[in-house]
């Protein structure tokens, strides 16, 4: 089993102060993630499907 | 604890084994068909090469390792022997056989009609029924997994079921109903066809009954990734799975919307009518909802890691991650695999967007990247995690892991992303060969040359990975201990009903299919004039 | 724990999943059904419910605008499938021995020809056969054939046919080291629409209805892809082989029709030897 | 579920729920846009289901031989006819005008093949046993490759055929004097 040596922090007095924050870096990284995603489905709808779209 | 560790060693054994020998294929064919290489003297071998690097890829890979993975979660979750293991063993031989049976018309040049089986061609009766051995034995598994659930069940009422467990039941069920529909198919058309009882088929039929299997399929695949993601990861990256009932939620949403969404591989096809072809694009938009809040979840979670590592700020915490973890390099790469590659599944599903790329190369390099990219990685990952429990033997080689994750990842998107190019360029999928002499393919030479070199690279990370796994079984024994799961920052002391059972999620599977596929394949079988001649491939005389 | 009842109107999951769920196919399948139908472009509908009907996939009559074209030569009327022929019948083979016996004049006595007509021994079933039907309907024309097909019955084709796939066919004969194959004939040329032979005839794969090529008279080849090419010759269904035909060149026709002819001296007499 | 639940999992839930809705709206919007491409670019999947007995298409019916090729209508729309085979789209080399509606209507006489013309956005299978139907319309002149691409045998990477655009009057002239036009030297 592969573990970071780090395992051994978890404890839920230092897990309470982190879950207060309210998962901000993942809101942040999910978010750009999601954003990049539908960003390419703009670009292959703007730049492939309607240049070759009947006029 | 482990108590069948050979039994879950035989299946990933087999499982890249069969892997190993499949990736040779594909870069054999990457290269042949390249500007690298002078037209093949005979283009059948190609297909024969597609036949058997799909058949492998599709139906045995992912099944084996489903089946692996999940009898080792079945004990580790729920702390108790394998109940069937002698049933589970009969499951594997049945898979075994299967293949072989498949494998052998296949390289003989019998049954060279690609994976997806394509009716009213039909080859030598052996394919399907060694396919229909490989279904017939991962259902054994599904069998196997529902009933230990149901023994635990009745062991511990009213408690939890272990997230683990909860998942990987929801892929069995899944794959159950979801292999229904090609076993309909192969059973009661092209199996009758290969062995000449009937000599018509209806091909619209057919593909109907394939798309049914077509997509969820790919949901199976994704199963033990999706396991690892949630309860693998956070625990070896020191942190917290973020949220149990979100968790449940998002399996039990594949169980419900992977599979009634099948038709929209079909939305090209004069079979199936305008309004159902929508039905199905809507609820395709579905099930990336699970996805998305997966990646959520995730994300949240290795937040968590980092943050205990003392990381600050909206990204810093990324920074002091555990890098130098496996675990963490490879649901990383997976990411964005998953990232690219479902930017490029929403474009496929967008009932009109399809149209500019359906089944060109685009379609290749996107269930490449997603399957062979993101799912495939995680299952390296699960293996490296896994292996010191299966063979008391530590694998200690970080570095040799890192450079096979980094190489398989390179490799996928150098593969995979000129592979869309050319497919946006509007080079058809499945040929032998082609003419990049001309101007208006030239263009294509260089892309294509580039997936040749991607392949190669995944080829080196294929030995690396063999190289880590074998050393590993040659490494001292250790004592690794029990198999443990991610705790989630919230442990659960009960669920609601609804998300410790799948008694809800699989009606409503079943109705779906029954509003969503009901009316075309009653309306098809209805039709009396729409059988086509059986057209036999490898019968040349 | 108290028992929690799942499947209950009182329970908020079941009520809620159920809920979304019908929810999301109405509203879909109100925008599939209706809706879109009535924005497209092009399509009439009788009423809502044809609308629904058709978007759900029912058979709809073929409403031809305009008239179809006749057309102004005789095409082929066989019937090609890889079921045509039945199985083997050594009572036919039996009486097409018979009938073949008129045949021999220019097609060998053992279906070997020693003139440029095509050698017939070991030919497929379905290519004797369509072949003959097309002489006789006028879809193929020949000044030797025509005449001496006129009396002939189906049945009798059908004869002729299995007795001809009886007999040996002439092997391929094209040893490595010798001269390279052409390059049209292994692999064709892609985007001029040309396969490589072998997919249909036989080496490779066969499509039903495809000859044997093996051992034929290259001045007889020849003459065919030309007439294809040029399109004095048109039974080919659809035309399947004028589209390969007419994108070869001469060069290219010339060196498949050679490629195909070539036999080891000794076989051609051996296989004829019989006589 | 959460009966001892801290202020911090307070926050972790109702965070979660955000993501869930926007979740949601990003799905539905992409649902919206999908059927709003469909409407707005005219490219919606054939509506009318119909069959065709693929033995006899050289024998009876639109696509025989020599109705095969794009015909002009009399409501000035475009009509083309083709037939899949292996291995060949018949006719090989299709002509359409610009600025015109062209309703392709094709099949297959025997596997599954596909129906491509690259750069575009016309892209069907042909099934045999049922007929495909496409309408479209062309900007601008152009010739381009036309593969099958869907596999339908041992030949396949050998199925290619082409489609010339020309200028829409000078496919009425052509039309003048040929009532099923193609491009394929003869």
């Amino acid at each position: 089993m592969i573990n970071s040596e780090h395992e051994a922090q978890l404890n839920d007095a230092a897990l309470e102060p982190i879950l207060r924050t309210g998962a901000r870096g993942a809101v942040v990284l999910a978010g750009i993630a999601t954003a990049i995603v539908i960003g390419l489905w703009f670009a292959f709808y703007l730049f492939v499907f309607v240049p070759r779209a009947a006029p | 604890m482990l108590h069948n560790k050979k039994l879950i060693l035989a299946h990933f054994w087999l499982a890249f084994g069969g892997f190993g020998f499949a990736l040779l294929l594909g870069e054999w064919q990457m290269y042949i068909r390249s500007p690298l290489h002078a037209w093949l003297g005979n283009p059948e071998l190609y297909y024969r090469s597609v036949t058997a690097h799909g058949t492998t890829m599709a139906y045995v890979l992912p099944t084996l390792v489903a089946m692996g993975f999940g009898y080792a979660i079945t004990e580790a979750a729920l702390k108790r022997p394998l109940i069937g293991r002698k049933w589970a063993w009969a499951g594997l031989g049945l898979v075994l056989a299967g293949t072989i049976v498949a494998i052998i018309p296949v390289s003989l040049g019998l049954a060279s009609v690609l994976y997806t089986f394509y009716p009213p061609m039909v080859g030598n009766p052996f394919y399907y029924i060694g396919v229909v051995m490989v279904v017939v034995g991962s259902w054994i598994w599904v069998a196997l997994t529902v009933i230990n659930l149901h023994a635990w069940k009745r062991d511990n009422p009213g408690a939890p079921v272990p997230l683990a467990m909860y998942a990987n039941t929801a892929g069995a069920l899944l794959w159950a109903w979801t292999a229904v529909g090609a076993a309909i198919e192969l059973l009661f058309q092209i199996i009758p066809a290969a062995l000449g009882l009937t000599t018509t088929i209806d091909a619209g039929l057919a593909r109907v009954f394939f798309s049914w299997t077509l997509h969820a399929i790919v949901y199976f695949w994704l199963f033990p990734a999706y396991i690892a993601y949630y309860t693998i990861v956070p625990r070896a990256i020191g942190g917290r799975l973020f949220s149990d009932p979100m968790a449940r939620i998002s399996f039990s949403l594949f169980l419900v919307v992977a599979m009634p969404i099948g038709v929209h591989h079909l939305f090209a096809d004069p079979q199936v009518g305008a309004g159902f072809k929508f039905l199905h694009s809507a609820f395709t938009a579905l099930v990336s909802l699970p996805t998305l809040l997966t990646v959520f979840t995730i994300c949240a979670s290795v937040e968590i890691a980092g943050r205990l590592r003392g990381g600050k700020g909206a990204l810093g915490w990324l920074k002091v991650l555990p890098w130098d973890n496996p675990l963490m390099l490879a649901v990383a790469f997976s990411f964005v695999m998953l990232g690219f590659g479902g930017a490029g599944g929403l474009i496929n599903m967008s009932y009109q967007l399809d149209s500019s790329i359906h089944n060109t190369q685009w379609v290749t390099g996107h269930f490449h990247l997603i399957f062979g990219g993101a799912i495939v990685i995680m299952y390296f990952a699960i293996a490296y995690d896994l292996w010191p429990h299966l063979t008391g033997r530590a694998l200690t080689s970080f570095r040799l892991m890192r450079a096979q994750l980094w190489t398989w990842f390179v490799g996928m998107i150098v593969l995979t992303f000129p592979w869309h190019y050319v497919g946006i360029l509007g080079m058809p999928r499945r040929m032998a060969f082609y003419d990049y002499t001309d101007p208006a393919m030239a263009g294509e030479a260089a892309s294509v040359m580039m997936s040749v070199l991607g392949g190669a690279i995944l080829v080196v990370s294929e030995i690396l990975f063999f190289t880590v796994l074998i050393r590993g079984h040659r490494a001292p024994r250790v004592e690794a201990g029990e198999y443990r799961f991610s705790v989630a920052t919230h442990e659960p002391h009960s669920v609601p009903a609804a998300l410790n059972g799948f008694g809800l999620w699989v009606s409503l599977m079943l109705g779906l299919t029954i509003i969503n596929y009901g009316f075309p394949i009653a309306h098809l079988m209805a039709l009396r004039d729409t059988s086509v001649p059986v057209v036999r491939v490898g019968g040349a005389k | 724990m108290s028992e929690e009842k799942l499947f209950s109107l009182r329970n908020r999951w079941f009520t809620g999943a159920v809920g979304l769920t019908v929810a999301i196919a109405a509203v879909a399948a109100l925008f599939g059904f209706v809706l879109l139908p009535s924005l497209q472009t092009g399509a009439t509908f009788a009423d809502t419910w044809d609308k629904i009907c058709t978007a759900a996939g029912l058979v709809r009559p073929t409403t031809l605008v305009s008239p179809v074209i006749k057309p102004d030569f005789q095409t082929s009327e066989v019937i090609v499938t890889p079921q045509m022929m039945g199985p083997t019948d050594t009572v036919s083979i039996g009486r097409g021995a018979t009938l073949a016996l008129r045949c021999t004049m220019c097609h060998g006595a053992r279906g070997l020809s020693e003139a440029d007509s095509p050698n017939l021994a070991g030919q497929y079933e379905t290519a004797v056969y369509k072949q003959l039907q097309d002489f006789k309907t006028g879809a193929r024309t020949s000044a030797v054939m025509s005449p001496r097909v006129t009396d002939l019955s189906d049945q009798d084709m059908r004869d002729l046919a299995a007795y001809f796939a009886y007999l040996p066919r002439l092997p391929g004969y094209h040893p490595t080291g010798d001269v390279p194959a052409p390059r049209i004939v292994i692999s064709g040329a892609p985007l001029r629409n040309i396969p490589p032979c072998a997919a249909c005839h036989g080496a490779i794969e066969y499509k039903t209805g495809a000859a044997w090529l093996e051992g034929e008279s290259p001045v007889y080849l020849k003459a065919q892809l030309e007439a294809f090419a040029t399109g004095t010759r048109r039974n080919d269904i659809s035309q399947q082989m004028r589209n390969i035909a007419r994108n070869m060149t001469p060069a290219e026709i010339a060196a498949a029709a050679e490629y195909y002819s070539r036999q080891p001296a000794a076989a051609v007499s051996e296989a004829a030897g019989l006589k | 579920m959460s009966e001892t639940a801290s202020p911090g999992i307070e926050k972790s839930e109702q965070v979660e729920r955000r993501w869930a809705t926007i979740s949601i709206v990003i799905v539905s919007a992409l649902v919206v846009m999908a059927a709003f491409a469909g409407i707005h670019q005219a490219t919606m999947p054939q509506t009318r289901i119909e069959t065709v007995d693929p033995r006899t298409l050289h024998i009876a019916g639109e696509f025989i031989e020599s109705n095969l090729g794009s015909a002009l209508e009399a409501d000035g729309s475009v009509t083309v006819r083709a037939v899949g085979q292996q291995y060949s789209f018949t006719p090989q080399c299709i002509v359409v005008p610009t600025d015109t509606p062209v309703t392709f209507r094709a099949t297959s006489a025997d596997v599954v093949h596909g129906f491509l013309i690259e750069h575009s956005n016309i892209n069907t299978m042909l099934v045999p046993g049922y007929v495909s139907s496409i309408t479209t319309r062309f900007a601008t002149p152009a010739e381009v490759y036309m593969p099958c691409h869907e596999f339908c045998g041992v030949g396949h990477e050998g199925m290619w055929a082409r489609i010339k655009i020309i200028d829409k009057a000078a496919f009425q002239k052509l039309a003048a004097d040929r009532r099923r036009l193609d491009c394929v030297a003869q």
